[in-house]
């Protein structure tokens, strides 16, 4: 099951070991990345241009991917949208996970009013209703990317801090957090070497799966407007326009799904089977 | 000990009054903040300047915003929940029916999606790297990023549009039998259920196994014990915090968050009518939907705090 | 004779992550006779834990048996199904784990651990199996063995833990019980009636044992025959009688002579240099709620004064559970004292490490008891080494790299294990690593909690070398809590002897013998020789001369 | 494809439930503040108007036997004999005068307050009889008050839940947001009186949702439907669709008074930009007629059928922007959801400003506050118009200088003069030319764009007979449930 890449058979000591499973889901995540960087120079049809008179076009010789519900071209449609979803996706998870996880092990180390003060802020941030809160937004700093993207980070941190809040109050316990703390070390270097790696797999697991909210609700915020302005969709708001097509089977929706379902599915599988970093231990 | 969660319960009652109270204020001002107010968006296109100032002076929305949030406060305090600006009904009788639905709905799909998400994560994080575990993360995983609109809709499809086994439609109130109640049920339910799941599946996976590895889950192994065993009475334990605050996170998204089964289901729950209410800023409903939103997320986070604390003596 | 034990050329082996593999057990064979006790000794990280877990059909993470035959009760463990080996383990062998502490689940009560073994085996009804786990907590002298089992294993002190993981072990009456350095962590006086309580549990039902530990005094009072390893590899192996007298082996020569003690060279006390580094004054610390009087509920210290001169040292013995830990807690300040002053280098030290000065929270260094969990599983030994240095000293990169290595050397660990979790490091290993770690800060004050207790006499020796040394070139003064009276008598300058939270008495080491109180007299008198007659030659269980001397205090609020 | 059962005999009896497609918590019984199809619907079958439009668009007489003036400023009702309210309580001229005077008071908040304050006195002048008085002459009255708000209901009522009325059901309950169901009205006047037993109303707004519904049998209506579901339904044996007269749209507006639609030249420049078949064929599927940028909707007597729709042109767009001085800039359009289909329309307006340079920059926003924050606000936006049945309501709301919804601010002294000299006329041919080049003007000169006209399409079970098509809506203008019936 496990392979060692050539690098790591003849620099024995170093490097790291990929797992199958691992490499493939990164070579999905890189294709569409890639595909990402690439969309603008290689969409064959602008992603506003109606080339077909019909909608939902089946798989055919110049439309690769059908067509969507204007009759527009779907696989340049999909490939600007890995764009938008792996851009603001990333950075949304990558923010939220971030600040929610750095609060919640520090409310963990802290203890006392900081962490009272912390979870009923968060507690009370995610008792306010999403779409009131997405109309605030709208209404108060209008819709850009930027704002899309740090909406999205904000309706994640409570649910960061609190899990990872729980995790770190375990391991705050351990004699180990006691050592560190007599000798004086500041909260950032508790939470980051001393709790960090004991609760990272948790954590990546968390985020995985935050990932993938986000990117399902992203298609959600760009219908309150916010954020991405049409012509240009996410792959969820793909999938949500094409919805109709459905019962017909049509490639304008399942492509979208299939799209969305590679990426989070890869992310996922690849945080479960991270590459190890060989380390010599050898007597 | 026990002198410590009471202790526990009590001072967190009182934060969560705190909480409650400025979750209203900032949902109040919130909602002032918007654009439009409840009198212009109720005229729509019909809104005239003089319309809609007599529409704003019949309902007192020309007094200021402060005095209109502490009229609502005390009235709330003394269990008046006010009177829906949008159609001049008491709150509690829009809600009342609804919120019962939305108990039932969040119920039978926590009843559903917890033991089954319990023992799928156990079972992934016990065989952990097997076959088994990989087809379960897979799955779940695309099965979540499916939108949960398709997923419904996949659903009506196929089990009421073509096999004709399912009503594509769940009216609450239409239940009078067992059978009704799955049909009408099963639908919703399984969709929640999928969403719902996910977070608790991968939370506890992950969480057993950060435990399975522990010197005292080796030990367990060595006293003989099964995997079962090792399983539920050394790794889970250690695991109950992050796990129970996984559970609580899913479920409270049942409470407020279930707008799209409703809207496809027609389910008639509270998320729609919070939704409604924000669209036309229907002030009292959208302050008393808020306060039931927050309330189940305090109960269900407390609840988690508690089960964090209870399962490990060291915080206790 | 049947031998129910017979390993055949057993070899260990771990892959490291490169592929590379490791021999950690060389082609080992041996065999252990129904009844019979055999003593595993050796070097720390020769093996002997490892040994001691094939025979459970077990191997670390990252290790497996890569040869070899474990025979036992006729079973290859070795290649035994899972569901087969479950059912033995447990109920035909049981294991008492080196390291107590990371024995027990922290969020289960201790007497559900200690009689799930019979739960799950089906052995006894439970309420049985509660007063037979009593029984064992009487008969290992544990403090209230009525009520010590509703605690939590973070609640009892490090020789109550070992001794309580024992009765787990023995609870089952397995055909063969696995001792893997049980007495480390205990006293002198606790030693005895443990050791006597094992032998006497051992006799009455013909259990054979294989007894790991380092310490040739005690193996020689229990065991039948004696191996020695070293590398991985037997060395000798002979009757007991036979190794304790004509030991051929070179190591076991060593072994024995570094049994010998030698006491402490009496340095020249300059008169100048006598200031004193740490003094307190009716210190009381203890744990639970505080109660009207500002002390807490349950009082692990009580009133202790002590001065602490400028490069001179300090042992503290005294019984399992009498407070020892907590003393060097509440001075490192983890444990905030609940009554009393404390001074340190002329300057006020706070009760709590929280208020006090980066200089401060430097110079005086803890090396905690229980290296297992003091040591963060997560990160690698270089890191665990180097962050005091980077932390205190702002040292970097090579200089830091270089420091490390220095220090490992010093305590003799291989350099190899830099990059090494802690969960890959043999029981010594991890506390030679939490020690070094301690030295890597440059302090002037070290709180050394049962430093040397898993290791070997040669290996300690030494470290106890490796103190001294520090000492005479930085000045470094040690408080040395250790329950091996060779040791603290070969470091320390002065001796105080703790019981029941209460220092009893203050002496030097050269008044031992001349010591007043009841307890220390017991205890300087329970030190086992390198006799294997001495333990049965003891005509009276000390416990009971010592519960009717004073007072118990009772340590548990029930 | 309207049902052709129509000549069919109705058979009594049965469960109608039909699905709309809006509903939510401000869902109404009161008719002056009703707002939409939902509503409607409930109030079509509670109770009844003065007057009603047929399938052609010709005012029918409802309540009133007759509706005369001699010079359209003072009109005369006279109310049928022996119409009782579901309650019992017979009509009079005082119900009638109540409802119709609610629509005067800004606290009520009716949605017609704008249209209703052209009548200045309401006069009983006996029990059935009552005397209506405008502030100047207005031919159209009769028509006017076939519009959904002009309802009669009870003297006095404040409590609307009751949904007490003259109508063809009688409420049994009614949940805002959820449902209501009603149950035929034994004492109706109307003779015959409905077919259904019981009539359950709902909304599922949801598109996909409302044809799944149909589909699996959960309903038997499933209101305006998504033209591109049409194909589905079709596919299904057993289900019909009833597509309505092409009755709302939804249109470009610039504002005359602001950038870029300050320079007549982009206004123009957009006009040949919009290619209206496009936008007919692909936004709409086909469901509806093209536009040529004026309110008068096809069918409507008034309309001038010779007003030709700007042509697409791209290269005279081309030239009209560069006269403009347009290129180079971003121009900021607003879409929303609410305003159905224009975010399709502006996309593909969008993809033709492309091919000629010009960038547009689409704005989507929250469809909640549409109306309130960028309708009428944003310098170039879309709107959404409904039905209004007579050229004058469309003008004066729409076009005239100080009409309240005036969407690109089109000032026009000559066409204000023009439109009250026609409201007067009682000389139909007249009051046409008239309009005809009220039409015109708006076409050449306001800054809206109307692209198409939209039609809606119902999707029915096959079993349901009697469906007709309505201009003032769909679903049979809402008043389906009291016209239809079950087949065998
Ligand atoms: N996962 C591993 N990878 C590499 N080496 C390992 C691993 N686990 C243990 N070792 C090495 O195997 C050797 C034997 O360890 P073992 O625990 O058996 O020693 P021990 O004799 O019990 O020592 P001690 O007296 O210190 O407890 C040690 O040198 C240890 O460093
Ligand atoms: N967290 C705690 N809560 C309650 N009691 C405790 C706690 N920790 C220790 N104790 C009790 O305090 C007493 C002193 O414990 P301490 O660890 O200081 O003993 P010690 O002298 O170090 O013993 P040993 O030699 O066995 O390590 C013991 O009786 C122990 O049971
Ligand atoms: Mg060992
Ligand atoms: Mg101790």
């Amino acid at each position: 099951m496990t392979v060692h890449t050539a690098q790591a058979q003849t620099k024995a000591h170093f490097g790291y070991r990929f797992n199958l499973v691992g490499i493939a889901s990164s070579a999905v995540i890189l294709a569409w990345a890639l595909a990402a960087i690439l969309a603008p120079k290689i969409i064959p049809h602008p992603v506003g241009e109606i080339i077909d008179l019909e909608y939902f076009g089946p798989i055919s010789d110049t439309l690769w991917l059908g067509s969507d519900y204007l009759g527009r071209d779907m696989l340049s449609r999909i490939l600007m949208g890995a764009r938008y979803t792996i851009g603001i996706s990333l950075a949304a998870v990558s923010i939220s996970c971030f600040t929610g996880v750095v609060l919640g092990m520090t409310a963990a180390v802290s203890g006392g009013w900081l962490d009272a003060g912390l979870s009923r802020f968060l507690d009370a941030l995610s008792s306010i209703p999403s779409k009131l809160f997405g109309l605030l937004v709208v209404a108060a700093v209008g819709s850009s990317v930027p704002v899309l993207i740090v909406t999205l980070a904000v309706i994640y941190i409570p649910g960061a801090y609190r899990f990872s809040r729980a995790l770190a109050i375990n391991i705050n316990t351990m004699d180990f957090m006691t050592v560190a703390r007599i000798r004086g070390e500041g909260t950032l270097y508790l939470i980051g070497s001393e709790i960090l790696p004991n609760i990272i797999r948790p954590i990546l697991t968390d985020l995985g799966l935050r990932f993938v909210f986000i990117v399902l609700l992203l298609s959600g915020l760009s219908f309150l407007g916010l954020g991405l302005q049409p012509p240009q969709a996410d792959w969820g708001a793909l999938v949500r326009e094409n919805i109709g097509g459905l019962p017909f089977g049509a490639p304008a929706v399942i492509v979208p799904s299939l799209a969305i379902a590679s990426l989070t599915i890869s992310v996922n599988l690849l945080i479960d089977n991270l590459p190890k970093k060989i380390r010599d231990r050898s007597v | 000990m026990n002198i410590r969660v009471l202790d526990l319960i009590l001072s967190r009652l009182f934060v969560a009054m705190i909480t409650l109270l400025i979750v209203s204020f900032a949902v109040f001002f919130a909602t002032n903040l918007l654009p439009g107010d409840t009198a212009s968006i109720l005229l729509g296109q019909a809104a005239t300047p003089e319309a809609a100032e007599g529409l704003r002076r019949a309902m007192h929305l020309d007094e200021p915003a402060v005095l209109r949030f502490i009229h609502w406060l005390l009235d709330f305090l003394r269990g008046d929940f006010g009177t829906s600006y949008a159609n001049s009904m008491p709150v509690v009788a829009l809600i009342g029916d609804r919120f019962v639905n939305t108990m039932k709905l969040a119920g039978i799909t926590a009843l559903l999606a917890v033991p089954i998400s319990l023992t799928l994560g156990i079972t992934s994080a016990v065989l952990r790297g097997s076959l088994y575990d990989r087809v379960v993360t897979v799955l779940l995983i695309g099965i979540i990023s499916v939108p949960e609109f398709m997923v419904a809709t996949c659903a009506v499809l196929f089990f009421a549009v073509y096999l004709k086994w399912l009503p594509a439609l769940s009216f609450a109130n239409d239940a009078h039998s067992f059978a009704d109640m799955l049909k009408i049920y099963s639908m919703p339910v399984i969709t929640l259920t999928f969403g719902v799941s996910a977070q608790i599946i991968r939370m506890t996976r992950a969480a057993v196994i950060e435990t399975l590895d522990t010197t005292y889950v080796e030990m367990a192994l060595l006293k003989g014990a099964s995997r079962g065993r090792m399983v539920l009475k050394h790794a889970l334990p250690n695991a109950l915090g992050p796990i129970a605050n996984a559970v609580a996170l899913s479920l409270s998204y049942l409470i407020g968050g279930v707008i799209i089964v409703e809207t496809i289901f027609n389910y008639p729950g509270i998320a729609k009518l919070m939704v409604d209410a924000v669209s036309t800023r229907d002030l009292p409903l959208i302050q008393t939907c808020a306060m039931i939103f927050c309330l189940g997320y305090l109960l269900l986070t407390t609840a988690a705090d508690i089960v964090a604390i209870l399962s490990n003596p060291r915080i206790r | 004779m049947s031998n129910l034990v017979e390993i055949r050329d057993l070899e260990v082996e771990a892959t490291t992550d490169s592929g590379r593999r490791v021999e950690i057990i060389k082609s080992i064979t041996l065999d252990v006779a129904e009844g019979e006790i055999v003593a595993l000794i050796g070097e720390s990280g020769s093996g002997k834990t490892t040994i001691a877990l094939t025979l459970m059909g077990y191997c670390r993470p990252g290790c497996r048996i890569s040869r070899g035959q474990v025979l036992v009760n006729g079973k290859d463990m070795a290649s035994l199904s899972e569901k087969e080996r479950a059912r033995m383990r447990g109920a035909d062998i049981a294991y008492i784990p080196q390291s107590a502490a990371a024995a027990f689940n922290p969020s289960a009560k201790i007497i559900d651990q200690v009689i799930e073994v019979t739960r799950i085996h089906g052995l006894m009804p439970a309420e049985k199996a509660r007063r037979r786990a009593v029984e064992l907590f009487k008969a290992l002298s544990l403090p209230n063995p009525e009520t010590i089992g509703q605690h939590y294993p973070h609640q009892v002190s490090g020789g109550q833990l070992q001794r309580l993981s024992a009765a787990m072990a023995l609870i089952s009456d397995p055909k063969l019980v696995i001792f893997d350095e049980p007495t480390t962590a205990l006293d002198v006086t606790t030693q005895i009636e443990v050791l006597r309580a094992f032998k006497s549990v051992m006799r009455a039902t013909g259990i054979a044992g294989v007894y790991v530990s380092h310490d040739l005094a005690v193996v020689s009072q229990i065991a039948d025959r004696i191996v020695v390893l070293k590398g991985g590899e037997v060395q000798e192996t002979g009757s007991t009688a036979e190794i304790l007298s004509t030991a051929k082996h070179p190591y076991t020569r060593e072994l024995l002579a570094a049994f010998e003690p030698r006491p402490r060279e009496v340095v020249e006390e300059q008169p100048d240099e006598m200031k004193p580094l740490l003094e307190f004054k009716d210190i009381s610390a203890g744990y639970g709620s505080i109660q009207p009087d500002g002390l807490p509920l349950v009082r692990a210290v009580e009133g202790v004064s002590l001065i602490l001169e400028k490069g001179r040292n300090l042992g503290i013995i005294g019984e399992s559970g009498s407070g020892k830990s907590t003393l060097a807690r509440t001075i490192a300040g983890v444990l905030p004292a609940a009554a009393g002053q404390m001074t340190f280098d002329g300057r006020e030290l706070s009760r709590s490490a929280r208020d006090r000065s980066h200089d401060q929270l430097r110079e005086i260094q803890i090396v905690f008891q229980h290296a297992d969990t003091a040591l963060n599983p997560a990160k690698l030994v270089e890191d665990i080494l180097g962050r005091p240095m980077a932390f205190y000293h702002r040292m970097g990169g090579r200089e830091r790299s270089a420091r490390i290595d220095e220090l490992l050397d010093m305590v003799k660990l291989p350099r190899s294990v830099r990059s090494r979790r802690p969960s890959e490091l043999s029981g010594g290993q991890k506390q030679r690593v939490n020690f070094a770690r301690a030295l890597a800060a440059d302090p002037k004050l070290i709180l050394c909690d049962e430093i040397t207790s898993a290791l070997d006499t040669v290996v300690a020796a030494a470290v106890i070398d490796l103190l001294k040394e520090l000492q005479r070139e930085l000045g470094i003064s040690y408080i040395f809590i250790s329950h091996d009276l060779s040791v603290v008598k070969a470091i320390c300058d002065e001796i105080i002897v703790m019981y029941g939270g209460k220092k009893v008495e203050q002496l030097l080491p050269s008044e031992i013998k001349a010591a007043k109180h009841p307890y220390s007299q017991l205890l300087f008198s329970s030190v086992p020789k390198l006799d294997p007659d001495w333990l049965d030659s003891l005509e009276q269980a000390p416990s009971s001369a010592r519960i009717a001397s004073f007072d118990r205090r009772q340590a548990f609020a029930n | 494809r309207a049902t052709d059962a129509v000549a069919a005999t109705p058979v009594a009896g049965g469960h109608l439930k039909v699905a709309g497609f809006t509903s939510s918590t401000a869902d109404t019984l009161d008719p002056a503040k009703a707002s939409n199809s939902t509503d409607y619907s409930r109030c079509c079958a509670l109770y009844n108007r003065l007057s009603v439009l047929d399938k052609s668009g010709q005012t029918q007489m409802e309540l009133a036997e007759r509706i005369d003036s001699a010079d359209a400023k003072i009109w005369t009702v006279k109310l049928r004999k022996g119409v009782v309210f579901h309650d019992g309580k017979p009509l009079t001229s005082a119900d009638v005068i109540f409802s119709l005077k609610r629509h005067l008071d800004p606290n009520i908040g009716s949605k017609v307050n704008a249209i209703a304050k052209q009548i200045t006195d309401l006069k009983a002048v006996d029990d059935l009889t009552l005397e209506i008085t405008l502030t100047a002459a207005n031919a159209d009255l009769p028509t006017i008050l076939a519009l959904h708000h002009f309802m009669i209901v009870a003297d006095g009522t404040t409590d609307f839940s009751k949904g007490n009325g003259t109508g063809a059901f009688v409420l049994e309950s009614f949940k805002p947001g959820v449902r209501s169901i009603m149950r035929k009205n034994r004492n109706y006047w109307k003779a015959g009186g409905p077919h259904v037993d019981t009539f359950e109303f709902f909304a599922i707004n949801e598109d996909n949702a409302r044809v799944n519904a149909l589909l699996s049998g959960d309903i038997h209506v499933a209101a305006a439907i998504n033209p591109r579901s049409v194909r589905l339904v079709e596919s299904r044996p057993g289900f019909v669709l009833s597509r309505s007269s092409s009755n709302s749209y939804t249109n470009l507006n610039m504002r005359l008074d602001m950038a870029p639609g300050q320079n007549k030249d982009f206004v123009t420049g957009m006009k040949h930009l919009v290619n209206r078949d496009q936008i007919l064929k692909s936004a709409l599927r086909g469901f509806g007629d093209i536009g040529n940028d004026q309110p008068v909707f096809p069918g409507n007597i008034y309309r001038n059928n010779d007003l030709r729709p700007k042509p697409f042109d791209p290269d005279k767009a081309k030239f009209y922007f560069k006269k403009a001085d347009v290129f180079g800039h971003s121009i900021p359009v607003v879409a929303s959801e609410a305003a159905s289909s224009s975010i399709d329309m502006a996309m593909l307006l969008q993809a033709n400003a492309a091919a000629i340079g010009l960038k547009l920059d689409i704005q989507r926003v929250p469809s909640d506050g549409y109306w309130n924050n960028y309708w009428l606000k944003a310098p170039v936006h879309f709107g959404n118009i409904n039905y209004r049945p007579t050229p004058d309501i469309l003008f004066s709301l729409l076009y005239a200088s100080q009409a309240p919804w005036n969407e690109s601010q089109y000032k026009s002294e000559k066409f204000d003069g023009m439109l009250v000299e026609a409201r007067g006329m009682l000389d139909q041919a007249k009051r046409k030319e008239i309009y005809g080049q009220l039409q015109a003007m708006i076409a050449e000169e306001a800054g809206t764009i109307i692209p198409a006209y939209i039609a809606a399409v119902d999707a029915v079970t096959a079993k349901l007979k009697g469906m007709e098509i309505n201009p003032l809506g769909g679903m049979m203008g809402y008043s389906m449930a009291e016209h239809v019936w079950f087949g065998a």
